[in-house]
């Protein structure tokens, strides 16, 4: 037989001048398992927590119901007032007879009887509550990084700051990402590399980063706190220990010409290389796909050629596991490709813009190194066809962004501002040349941004034209550009030297299979998608992993290194804890009538159900059920509700608590 | 009325007409954004006087009387540019096929829609011998439209050349097609279809 | 209903040797799966003791193997065998099931469900001409009188994505779909006039369990609805209870039944159960484009969702 | 302010299901704000709408509640991020079959309300109660409720024999 | 209703146009099936498929003649091969739009009192040509390759447009036409007109629009150096060759640019008699340019 107490709250007025608060404490005291009841002026207060704190001791109470305000307003106070009772405070229930009662009810005898039957509710309730203890979780204070751009390196210097220690993984051979490539950046126009590379070389000097550059997420198992993340080490074919970065080998190298995918296949590089001059680390890599000598088995100059002896043609993959206990996820963004797709692609590329055949139609990213000083043009403005400057440049807005007949209906979101820049660029470049812009809408919110913008055209005497392009084709040595002013309402048509297209930021190709690889969740476009849109925007639903930059969505530099230092914050928190504690309302399986059907795992929004394997003390697998990991279920019930046999529940919210309640009605 | 001012209320904004434009082209008209490139690659935008675009932009607000009064949708050539290219995946084409039926229905031909003549003619032809028969079209339709000596070039050339025959073959289906006609016309009446 | 005249009417829907072109196609199969090691066992039927009867077998030996048959007797869905009644039997190693169509969706469903492993097991497919009803006069012949309801709406005669198809399917004529009639009938009704249609049924069910029994979806160790703390649903066969556990059962099915109709089959007391399966099986049709398959499916219809999904129905 | 009380012959109970983060913090908003409603519903909580077991429904009904509301945040602002979507297919599917065991559906309601919006709390419930009002008492589970036993009809001749047959 | 692999047969949809102004399309298409083996079984009484202005007019009745012909077509085997682009549009068209919407489809059902017929599938002779037989079957059966003959292969609006319905190849950047003609030898130009419109029907009402457009495109064809330009519409036939003489006299530019029927080249390049090509009722005489590249 249970001892509950139950204790109604005036409220001052607010709940006795509508409900008869003396009634309801009556018809508690009458209830079944209720050892005593009463009533008094402010629960809340002092005293009247005090009155609670005696009740328990004196009656022996091993339940409590106060029925007063809203849970969402005196939970914390009344369960805290128990635990110092020295009850379990998950045995401490409210019922809310005031938002839910007295003030939306005038009629006395009403508000009363509804009151009392709210007691009554809970009454039943309590009687099935447990004893819950808060969860705790122990914490890994390392910190992993997957992403060496702006936001990943932003990201792991503020960690790496704070005196942790970051694990950084880059995919290629030396970090620095989009960021790098890029000429100057809006609306400052300070250049890219100027302020770039002083933090990548910090990346490389500072004593808390771990750095894996030439390297990929292999596999994340684990949870907030406790990840245990596979990072596989691409073989580089050189001693990273031994080269002293010299540059010998690459300079030696008979096979140079290679397109340099850093710059846009621009320029040429050889097969041992580093991809550029400024790059962390500065030691080369070698394109086994491109070498001779891994092609055929001769050459070998390399190795012969180098000093410390670091070329090293046998080495091969190397896995490291690192443990950590929070994961920042930044990697980054690519350009739609305009080029025909395969079959079964959500992408459509442009055939009316040539499919990427016409040699003087580029995109921004390339631009960009043609403008950049230490591009492969140095810096001047040339054609890729001929190499002549052009004269008459069209730039488009929104080629593959705002375009759901090619696949994607967002805006990307940087255009507006780059191809602004873009117009700068150029006319400080080419003076007697004229710049054209086709626009729909520009988009230019942000510090200095539509000044920006309005400068390009007021000073820099870029044409913007208020129209799509329906086609480009080749006419001679020009671009023929086939477009509408729609303000004017006529067609135009421009034979332009170059045209360069503002093509969609769109999620990296395989970031689907790294959100896999992480647990995490993704948009329809594979962006990876934050908790909440509003208030959880740099964390992902799996608990202990963060989000920043481009991989959540189109972003800006400025914004992307805010994420970036917003997602440091939070592993820090993570962090200045040693232990996580969490609310015990999470679910829990019933490992005996549990039938492994697992639909409480396809349901479970944040990736904590696992499939647990029982053995015997042999070791011989005997069945395989579900386990709900304490530390990354959200507590939302869904597993329960699901599940056919209700072998899993939910703490705090059982079935027999619920089903306590309906009976009450 | 051209260039009139625009009085926006929702008495003004013909939203009934918009939706059987919708129903009938099966394309919605809030889609598009107005960025033009419907009209950018129009074959015919120099013979019209509203752009594609604006079409869609004066259905968006409702402006029905705009849309029907001009030339526009009478010089659409249906080749389906527009609607190839749209990024919004608006069918202007059915759009306009949709306007050109409103406007006939509600007002009869107009001396821009010789197009929609010959193709009323044209359509008759099917009805009256379930083929084209094209010497016959063209003498009609020089008639109706009042251009008598029209391509009286072309005629001879083409019937030495074979090409227009002067007599038609007797297609054994005339009744039934006679008689597709007559249940469409049905189902319109008993307001089973548009 | 046996009255020799009614005899002499009924027209077969196939001829005899299509049933022993079957049954030899099985044996030898499984002859040959269990001579060579392949296969631990052979699951199928063989013949009953009163004619016109089958029995849901084991094979482990080539000679039992000869014992298999299939006859319009062949009624169990075997599927069942791989997940409850004779559960072990799957432990031993790969094992072979002989499968009618109907039979194989709830196979594919199974293992959507990770009860069972594909490539642990050989599928015999039945080219299946259908099977006796509940009622049927099993000295007839298989014929429009004595088949199956479900049978007379069956899709899947051919069975696709199996091991091996025994026999092929005969030139069936079309029959007319009663149950979808009846479905129709009931839809038809207003709501009070269902009621009192199901709480007419639910109220002989005498709480057998047999439904749950047969059902091959029905697995768990411990079914919800006999719990007792809490009480979900009243255990005792009073016409409330039996109202909840048919409705939890039919909820519980939803999205996941194949439409075998064994509960049908079985229930003692006539209860059309498989009509409440099928409503489910439409709705979710129609709500999500769900239908249970060949193809074994990540998700079930009620364990995924689209943000767009309709909700019309929600305020 | 204080309108004259209507007395009702027929004063239904309804059982409100609702998560806690937007309708019951939604329902809190109308109680601070003072709102008025029809004092006929309980509410019980839940983390989340995908909590809620269509058992918990039938159960309800069961035990004398002549309508019910189910109601959670809105698509998109599930503080679980999916637990209201997969609410909403289950009930869409559940609902389908309660109308085909011949429930009225009317009596089942379902609402999204958010945490600011006390004023449609009020509006889902006084228009859920006063709807069910009119329609009276829920009585097909109240009469199943009654009968205690079971009530096959005895209607063939082999059952009356066997019937008979009993000592 | 695949055909066996070696032999292939059509039930053939030729189009009002190809047995009056088009006759020359259908007597090589004719001519040059018959070369290659192909059946080729015209659809009885096959009655019109409303072209452009039924759709333009009246959707309803658009679906409704494609519909019928489609339960006339199923009374012969093979899939329906089409050779007038238009008809092609539509014919496709209408089997995309009945099979995507269900009020529609029951419309049509009332109007042509039967049931909607959608199984068999709408080919265009391309289609046929480079897929069902083959770029290298057809390259066997050359016997006159039409080397030295600078081809601009035109395809209009209707063959590629809009991407969904005809399914014949990329609906920016196709190349079926340059692939089957390139197989029979011939050499073809790169340019920019191929898939502008050339004006349509606007041929009976507003002629001026066709001598603007269709200059356009004569134009493109002579700038990028073709000798004819080929063409798979009666249509496109129509304006750039029955029209040219006009072009010519109200532009002032002297084109005398012949225009070919797909199947007049293919057919020549296969080896069928000369006189079974229709060239004599080309208004542009083709008969100079064949015999200076040695082809007749």
């Amino acid at each position: 037989m249970s001892r509950i107490g139950v204790f109604v709250c005036h409220c001052g007025e607010n709940i006795s001048r509508t409900v008869d608060v003396e009634k309801v404490a009556a018809a508690a005291a009458r209830l079944s398992g209720v050892a005593y009841a009463t009533d008094y002026k402010y629960m809340c207060s002092d005293p009247g927590q005090g009155l609670l704190k005696k009740a328990v001791a004196e009656h022996r109470l091993d339940g409590i119901v106060v029925a007063a305000c809203s849970p969402r307003m005196h939970e914390k106070t009344f369960r805290n007032a128990a635990k110092s009772a020295g009850l379990n405070p998950f045995l401490c229930e409210m019922a809310n007879i005031r938002e839910h009662c007295s003030w939306v009810h005038e009629d006395r005898e009403e508000a009363t009887e509804k009151a009392i039957s709210i007691v009554t509710m809970l009454v039943e309730r309590v009687k099935k509550n447990r004893k819950l203890v808060p969860i705790t979780v122990p914490i890994t204070k390392r910190s992993l990084v997957i992403g060496g751009g702006i936001a990943g390196i932003q990201a792991a210097l503020d960690i790496a700051d704070a005196g942790h220690e970051v694990v950084l993984v880059e995919r290629e051979p030396s970090i620095g990402g989009h960021m790098a490539q890029l000429s100057e950046t809006f609306p400052t126009l300070d250049c890219s590399q100027c302020i770039m590379t002083p933090k990548m070389v910090d990346v490389a000097n500072h004593p808390n980063i771990r750095l894996y550059t030439y390297s990929e997420i292999e596999n994340v198992e684990g949870y907030i706190g406790n990840f245990q993340v596979t990072v596989r080490k691409k073989a580089r074919s050189v001693d990273m220990d031994k080269c002293t970065g010299c540059g010998v080998c690459t300079a030696k190298c008979p096979q140079k010409k290679i397109p340099n995918s850093f710059d846009r296949d621009l320029g040429m590089r050889p097969a041992i290389y580093v991809p550029f001059p400024q790059a962390v680390p500065n030691t080369p890599v070698i394109d086994r796909a491109n070498c001779t000598y891994f092609k055929t088995g001769k050459c070998g100059v390399c190795q012969k050629v180098c000093g410390p002896g670091a070329v090293d043609y046998e080495q091969q993959d190397e896995l490291v596991v690192e443990p950590v206990g929070a994961i920042v996820v930044a990697t980054g963004f690519e350009l739609y490709d305009i080029g025909p797709k395969p079959a079964g692609s959500p992408y459509e590329g442009y055939g009316e813009f040539g499919y990427g055949t016409i040699p003087d139609v580029i995109d921004g990213l390339t631009f960009e190194r043609l403008a950049s000083a230490s591009g492969p043009t140095g810096g001047k403005i040339v054609r890729p066809s001929d190499g002549k400057e052009p004269k008459q440049v069209v730039f488009i807005q929104c080629v593959g962004s705002r375009a759901r007949e090619k696949g994607i209906s967002y805006c990307s979101k940087i255009c507006c501002m780059y191809t602004a820049k873009h117009t700068m660029l150029y006319h400080h470049k080419v003076h007697d040349g004229q710049a054209y812009v086709f626009f729909m809408d520009a988009r230019t919110p942000g510090k200095n941004y539509d000044e920006f913008w309005r400068r390009s055209i007021e000073e820099e005497e870029a044409v913007y034209i208020r129209g799509m392009v329906s086609r480009l084709y080749q006419k001679g040595d020009k671009v023929v550009v086939m477009g509408s002013d729609v303000l004017v309402g006529v067609q135009v048509e421009i034979e332009a030297d170059l045209v360069v297209l503002a093509t969609a930021v769109q999620a990296r190709t395989g970031a689907d299979s790294l959100a896999q690889k992480l647990g995490i969740s993704y948009d329809k476009y594979n962006f990876y998608s934050e908790a909440h849109a509003k208030l959880k925007p740099v964390e992902c639903a799996t608990a202990g992993i963060y989000l920043a930059g481009a991989c959540q969505g189109p972003k800006d530099i400025p914004d992307t290194v805010s994420q970036a230092s917003a997602a440091a914050a939070k592993v820090m928190t993570l962090f200045a804890k040693a232990e996580l504690e969490r609310e015990p309302i999470v679910a829990k399986v019933n490992e005996r009538n549990c039938v492994a059907c697992f639909y409480c795992k396809k349901v479970c929004p944040y990736g904590a159900v696992e499939e647990k394997e029982i053995r015997d003390r042999n070791g011989n697998l005997i069945r395989v059920v579900a386990y709900v990991n304490p530390g990354v279920c959200g507590g939302c019930g869904t597993c329960q509700a699901t599940c056919p046999s209700k072998s899993v529940e939910l703490d705090g919210y059982t079935d027999e608590q619920v089903i306590a309640m309906i009976d009450a009605l | 009325m051209k260039h009139a001012k625009m009085q926006l209320s929702t008495e003004t904004m013909n939203v009934g007409f918009v939706r059987k434009v919708e129903a009938l082209s099966g394309s919605s008209v809030r889609r598009c954004f107005q960025c033009g490139k419907c009209s950018a690659g129009c074959p015919m935008r120099s013979f019209m006087e509203h752009p594609p675009n604006r079409i869609v932009r004066l259905l968006q607000l409702g402006q029905y009387e705009r849309v029907l009064a001009g030339r526009s949708i009478w010089y659409c050539a249906s080749c389906e540019t527009c609607s190839t290219r749209c990024p919004n995946k608006v069918d202007l084409a059915a759009i306009m096929d949709a306007l050109r039926k409103c406007s006939w229905d509600a007002q009869g031909p107009s001396k821009e829609s010789l197009v929609q003549l010959a193709n009323r003619l044209f359509i008759d032809n099917i009805k009256t011998y379930g083929r084209q028969y094209e010497m016959r079209l063209a003498a009609v339709f020089n008639v109706k439209s009042g251009q008598f000596l029209k391509d009286l070039m072309l005629g001879p050339k083409l019937i030495t050349k074979g090409k227009l025959k002067m007599f038609h073959s007797k297609n054994k289906n005339v009744g039934e097609v006679e008689r597709i006609f007559a249940r469409i016309e049905e189902m319109r009446k008993k307001g089973e279809a548009e | 209903m046996t009255n020799t005249a009614q005899k002499l009417d009924t027209i077969p829907l196939v001829d005899s040797g299509y049933w022993s072109s079957v049954t030899e196609a099985i044996r030898t199969e499984a002859e040959r799966l269990l001579s060579s090691g392949e296969v631990t066992a052979v699951i199928g039927y063989r013949a009953g003791r009163r004619s016109g009867t089958a029995l849901p077998a084991i094979a482990t030996s080539p000679e039992q193997a000869r014992e298999l048959v299939f006859s319009p007797g062949c009624v169990n869905n075997l599927a069942l065998y791989l997940t409850k009644a004779k559960k072990d039997v799957a432990k031993k190693g790969k094992v072979a099931i002989v499968a009618k169509g109907c039979d194989l969706k709830a196979l594919a469903g199974l293992m959507g469900e990770s009860q069972l492993k594909r490539e642990e097991l050989v599928i015999i497919g039945v080219a299946c001409a259908g099977v006796y009803g509940a009622s049927a006069d099993r000295s007839l012949p298989l014929s429009e009188e004595t088949i199956a309801r479900k049978c007379r709406e069956c899709t899947v005669h051919a069975p696709e994505g199996v091991d091996l198809t025994a026999g092929s399917v005969p030139a069936l004529p079309q029959l007319s779909p009663e149950e979808a009639e009846e479905l129709a009938r009931l839809e038809a009704m207003t709501p009070r006039e269902r009621w009192a249609f199901w709480t007419e049924h639910f109220s002989r069910c005498v709480r057998c369990m047999a439904c749950r029994q047969v059902c091959p979806f029905c697995y768990c160790e411990q079914c919800y609805c006999d719990r007792n703390r809490p009480q979900g649903v009243e255990t005792s066969p009073r016409p409330a209870g039996n109202t909840a556990w048919h409705i939890v059962r039919g909820m519980h099915l939803a999205g996941r039944c194949a439409g075998c109709a064994e509960c049908e089959r079985a229930c003692p007391m006539d209860i059309p159960l498989n009509l409440l399966n099928r409503k489910m099986a439409q709705e979710l049709k129609e709500l999500y484009g769900h239908e249970a398959g060949i193809a074994p499916k990540e998700k079930g219809p009620l364990a995924e969702y689209r943000e767009d999904d309709d909700q019309s129905f929600i305020k | 302010m204080h309108a004259e009380k209507v007395k009702h012959d027929f004063e239904p109970k309804i059982v409100a299901f609702v998560c806690t983060w937007c309708t019951y913090a939604g329902a809190d908003l109308a109680g601070t704000s003072r709102m008025q409603y029809p004092s006929n519903v309980r509410v019980v909580k839940f983390p989340c709408t995908g909590r809620i077991d269509p058992v918990f429904i039938l159960r309800a009904f069961q035990k004398g509640a002549d309508g019910i509301l189910v109601s959670g945040c809105h698509p998109g602002d599930c503080h679980y991020m999916a637990g209201n979507f997969h609410a909403r297919r289950r009930f869409a599917a559940f609902r389908k079959l309660l109308e085909f065991v011949g429930v009225d559906l009317a009596r089942l309601q379902f609402s999204w309300v958010s945490a600011a919006e006390g004023g449609k709390w009020v509006e889902v419930v006084t228009e859920l109660t006063e709807r069910i009002r009119a329609m009276g008492p829920l009585e097909e589970f109240k009469e199943l409720e009654l009968e205690e036993c079971w009530s096959g009809k005895i209607d063939t001749p082999e059952l009356q024999e066997a019937y008979k047959a009993i000592p | 209703m695949t055909p066996a692999k070696n032999i292939l047969s059509y039930s053939y949809y030729p189009g009002c146009s190809l047995h009056a102004s088009a006759q020359e399309y259908d007597v090589s298409t004719k001519g040059l099936f018959r070369q290659l083996k192909i059946g080729l079984q015209e659809v009885p009484d096959w009655i019109c498929c409303g072209a452009t202005p039924a759709h333009n007019v009246d959707e309803l009745l658009s679906l409704s003649l494609c519909a019928k012909n489609f339960s006339l077509a199923d009374r012969v085997e093979g899939d329906l091969a089409v050779s007038c682009a238009a008809c092609f549009s539509r014919l496709k068209t209408t089997q995309h739009k009945l099979a995507a919407n269900d009020i529609k489809r029951k419309q049509v059902e009332a109007a042509i009192d039967g049931p909607v017929s959608l199984a068999k599938p709408v080919k265009h002779l391309l289609e046929i040509l480079a897929k069902d037989y083959g770029l290298d079957r057809l390259k066997e059966k050359v016997e006159k390759p039409l080397a030295g003959l600078k081809v601009a292969c035109y395809y209009g609006c209707l063959l590629t447009r809009p991407p969904e319905v005809p399914e014949l190849d990329d609906s920016e950047a196709p190349t079926i036409m340059e692939r089957v003609i390139g197989a029979a030898g011939a050499e073809t130009v790169a340019w920019s007109h191929r898939l502008e419109c050339c004006g349509a029907n606007f041929t009976l009402s507003r002629p001026g629009v066709v001598l603007k457009l269709s200059n356009e495109i004569l134009a493109s064809a002579k700038g990028a150096g073709a000798d004819c330009i080929m063409v798979a519409c009666p249509l496109c036939h129509g304006n750039l060759d029955i029209r040219q003489k006009e072009i010519e006299e109200a532009s002032g530019t002297r084109y005398n640019m012949p225009v070919f029927y797909l199947t007049q080249l293919l057919a020549l390049a296969c080896g069928v008699q000369t006189s079974r090509l229709g060239l004599e009722s080309n208004i542009v005489s083709p008969m100079g340019l064949l015999r200076e590249k040695n082809l007749l």
